[in-house]
C-alpha cells in the first residue's frame, strides 16, 4: 500500500501516504469489523490539499474502514459524536487542538466510548 | 457523631497491622481512615467490590446509598450479597455482609435512589464519594454536586468488556477558580453525554463479572489513598493537582492479558468554560433542588434501541 | 462425577444472563464454564476475590486448597472470610461465604497446605489453575506440576503496593515440546528465585488490600476467558501461543492513579534450556513425590532480615 | 549535565553522553531514593572504550544512582541478584541479550523484584 501508483479517482498518484495507527476502544471496536487496532496509511492532504487532520481522518474513517452501516454511532453532523473520547498518543485531544489537530507520521488515533454502566 | 480518633485500639492494631505496616501508611495513616467519611453510590457491580475493600481498610464511616433490591441475575458480578438475600434492599445486603467483614465502622443507609433532592443532603457530610452507579444522568449530578460541596469523586464504570476509571475533583477546588493548576470535574472531561439510544446499562448490554469487579476494587484502592495520604486536601500553593489520567480497561475475551488491556489517558486540567466548575458557571444547589438543570432531559434516558 | 452438560436449567439462564449476552460470551461459553474445573490454591488475598468471580460466573467445580486457619488481621483483604469464622478453616470459611453467592457450583476443600508429596493428585483433576499462595517455593512447585499434567496456570503475586499477574502454560504442551511458538511456564519467565533473605512475605512486609484484590479479581477474569473461549486449547496447527505478558501493577500511595500504574511486559515463549520444560528436563512426577528436586532448598526459607 | 567539559578523573571530556531513563518497580524503588523513575545521561561508552551495556549499567547504577547501602539486594556476584527481572523497551532482557545489550539513546531500562505474595 505504501508506495501505490494505481491512483483512484479522487487521489493523485503522487498524493503522500502516512501511516498511522487506529485504536478503537469501549465498545466501538464492534463498529470496526471488531478490531482493536487498525494500521492505515493515510493521504497526507485531503482533496484540498489541506494536511489531513482528525476532522478528515474521521471522515476518512467513515468512508474506508467503517463496515459496520450504523454511522451515527460514530459521527453526528459530521463531528464525532458526543459521548466518544478522542486521544492522540493517549492525550485528550482538547489538550492537542482537536478536529484541528495536524496529523504526524506515526500518531496513533484512540477514539473510545464512554461508558456509564456499573 | 464521635469526635475525632487520635488512638486505635488493640482489637484495630491487630485488624489493620498487615497495612500500617506497608511503607508509607503507619499510625496516622490508619488513624486519618478511621477519621473518614466515605459515601458509595450504587451497591452494584462496582459498589459491592469497592465497599469491601473500604470497609477492609477500617475506614470510620461508610454510607451506601442504593434504592434497588437484590436479584439473581445480579448475583454474577454483585459479590457483596447472597442468594438468600434476593429480594432485599440492596443497601441492606451489602451492609450485611460487610458487618459480617468488619463490624467496627459506623454504615449508614440511604435506601433509595440518589435525585436531584436529596444528593446534597447525602454528600454533605462525607469527605470522599464513590460514583458506582449505572447511568449518565446520576453521574452529572453527582459529580456537579461535589464541584458545589467541595468533594473529591472516585469515578468508575463498565460495560460488557471494557472498564474505565478516573479520579476527579482531587483536591477540590471552589467553582469558578480556573486555572490549568486545579483538577477537572466530571463535566471536563466528559462535556456531553452520548445522544440516547447510543448507550445501554449492564442489565441490556450484559457485564463480566471481573471487569466490573477489577474496577471497583481500583475505585476503593484510589479513595484508600486520597484518604490515608491527604491527596484531598489542598497543597501549600494551594493546587496540588497530580496528572488527571482516565485508565481504561479492554478485557478481549479471544485473548489472555497483553500489552493493550490497560491503558492511562492523559486528561486536561480544569476547564474554563465547564458548565460546572468553571469561571461563568450558574450551577448552585438550590438550582439542582429545584430542577435546574435537568438531567433527565441533558442525558434523555437510556433505550436499548443499539447494543453499543 | 457428574457428566457432561449441555443445557441450562432456568434458574442458571436467570443467573448467568447478564454474563450471557456478552459479545462473544453466550450459551456455548456458558456451558464451557459449567463443565469446568478449576483449582484455587491459598484462600488468602488473591484467592478470596478470585474465587468470588469464579463462583459468580458459574464454574462448575471449584477446588480450594489451603490449610491455614482465619485470623483478625487477614480480614482488611481477604474479603471472602468474616469476624465470626475467625479460627475457622480458610477452606471452610471461603466456601461458605462461596456458597451463600452462589448455590449451584459443586465445591472441593483441600484443608491442607500443598506440597510436593500431594500437589499431583490435588491438580490432575482440574483444567485450570490459579496461583494464589505466598511464597516461591510453592510457586515453582505448582508451575512444575502443571507442566508434567499439562494445565495452564493463572497466576499473581502481591506485596506491599505491588501487584504481578502472568498467564503461563497456556495453551499447555507436554514437556520437552520446545519452539518458541509453544507458551512459557513459571521457571521459563522467573529462573531462579530471589536468595533468601531478599523477600518476604505479606505478613512480615503488609500488603495494601486493594492492591491484591485487583489481581485477584484479574486473575478470575483470566481464567474466565481462558475456560469460555478455550484458550487453553491448543490450535490448529498445534501452537497458539499468545503475546506472554506479565502485567505489572504499582501503586504509589502519593499519587492518584497515573501513567506508570499499570505495566505490560514483554516475556519470551518457553524456553529449550528450561528446567521444567525444555528439551532436556528430567522433572518427573514420581521425581518431585520423592522430593527431587528439593523445593525448600531451591528457594530457601523467607527471612524477615531484609524488607523488601 | 548534558555537554559538560568538567571531566572526573575516570572521564575524559570527550566521553559521549546518552540519555536514558531507569525505572525501579516491585518494591526495588526503596533501594533508589523512593524514585521509581531516575532520567539519566551516562556515557556512551565504559572505561575500555567499549558501548555501554547493561552490564556496565548495572555497575553506573550502583556507584551514581544507588543511595541505599543493602547493594545485596540489587547485585550478587556483579550480576543482577536472582529474583530481579530486567526489561529492555518494555520486552524481558533475554529477548534482547541480556547483560550484552548495547544500550541506546532513549531506552528504558525497567528493573522488577519478582512478587511471592498473596
Ligand atoms: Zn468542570
Ligand atoms: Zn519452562
Amino acid at each position: 500500500m505504501g508506495d501505490t501508483t494505481a491512483s483512484t479517482p479522487t487521489m493523485t498518484a503522487e498524493v503522500e501516504m502516512i501511516p498511522i495507527t487506529v485504536d478503537f476502544s469501549g465498545g466501538l471496536e464492534m463498529l470496526f469489523s471488531n478490531q482493536r487496532r487498525h494500521s492505515l496509511e493515510i493521504p497526507a492532504t485531503d482533496k484540498d490539499g489541506k494536511p489531513c487532520n482528525i476532522a478528515s481522518l474521521i471522515g476518512y474513517l467513515c468512508e474506508n474502514t467503517m463496515k459496520d452501516p450504523r454511522r451515527e454511532l460514530f459521527v453526528l453532523d459530521d463531528h464525532i459524536r458526543p459521548g466518544i473520547l478522542v486521544l492522540i498518543n493517549d492525550a485528550d485531544w482538547e489538550l492537542e487542538g482537536e478536529e484541528a489537530y495536524e496529523i504526524q507520521r506515526g500518531d496513533n488515533i484512540l477514539f473510545v466510548s464512554t461508558l456509564h454502566g456499573g | 457523631q464521635n469526635g475525632v480518633r487520635d488512638s486505635l485500639a488493640p482489637e484495630e492494631f491487630d485488624r489493620y497491622s498487615r497495612q500500617m505496616i506497608v511503607p508509607g501508611m503507619g499510625k496516622d495513616s490508619q488513624l486519618r481512615l478511621l477519621n473518614s467519611h466515605v459515601l458509595i453510590i450504587g451497591a452494584g457491580g462496582l459498589g459491592c467490590p469497592a465497599a469491601q475493600y473500604i470497609t477492609g481498610a477500617g475506614v470510620g464511616t461508610i454510607g451506601i446509598v442504593d434504592g434497588d433490591v437484590v436479584e439473581t441475575s445480579n448475583l454474577h458480578r454483585q459479590v457483596g450479597h447472597a442468594t438468600s438475600r434476593v429480594g432485599m434492599l440492596k443497601v441492606e445486603s451489602l451492609i450485611t455482609h460487610l458487618r459480617a467483614l468488619n463490624p467496627l465502622p459506623n454504615y449508614v443507609a440511604y435506601p433509595f435512589p440518589i435525585s436531584p433532592e436529596n444528593a446534597a443532603e447525602v454528600i454533605r457530610g462525607y469527605d470522599l464519594v464513590l460514583d458506582c452507579t449505572d447511568n449518565p444522568a446520576t453521574r452529572y449530578l453527582i459529580s456537579d454536586i461535589c464541584v458545589l460541596l467541595c468533594k473529591p469523586l472516585v469515578s468508575a464504570a463498565s460495560v460488557q468488556k471494557s472498564g474505565q476509571l478516573i479520579v476527579l475533583n482531587c483536591p477540590p477546588a471552589p467553582q469558578g477558580l480556573v486555572d490549568n493548576k486545579y483538577a477537572p470535574c466530571y463535566r471536563c472531561c466528559f462535556r456531553k453525554p452520548p445522544p440516547a439510544g447510543s448507550m445501554v446499562s449492564c442489565g441490556e448490554a450484559g457485564i463480566m463479572g471481573p471487569v466490573v469487579g477489577t474496577m471497583g476494587v481500583m475505585q476503593a484502592g484510589e479513595a484508600i489513598k486520597i484518604l490515608a495520604s491527604g491527596l484531598h486536601l489542598p497543597g501549600s500553593e494551594g493546587g496540588n493537582l497530580r496528572e488527571p489520567t482516565l485508565l481504561i480497561y479492554t478485557y478481549e475475551l479471544e485473548n489472555t492479558i497483553g500489552p493493550f488491556s490497560f491503558r492511562a489517558l492523559k486528561m486536561g486540567g480544569r476547564k474554563k468554560n465547564c458548565f460546572a466548575c468553571g469561571e461563568n458557571s450558574t450551577l448552585t444547589l438550590e438550582g439542582i433542588k429545584g430542577g435546574d438543570p435537568n438531567y433527565e432531559q441533558f442525558c434523555s434516558l437510556p433505550s436499548a434501541k443499539h447494543t453499543l
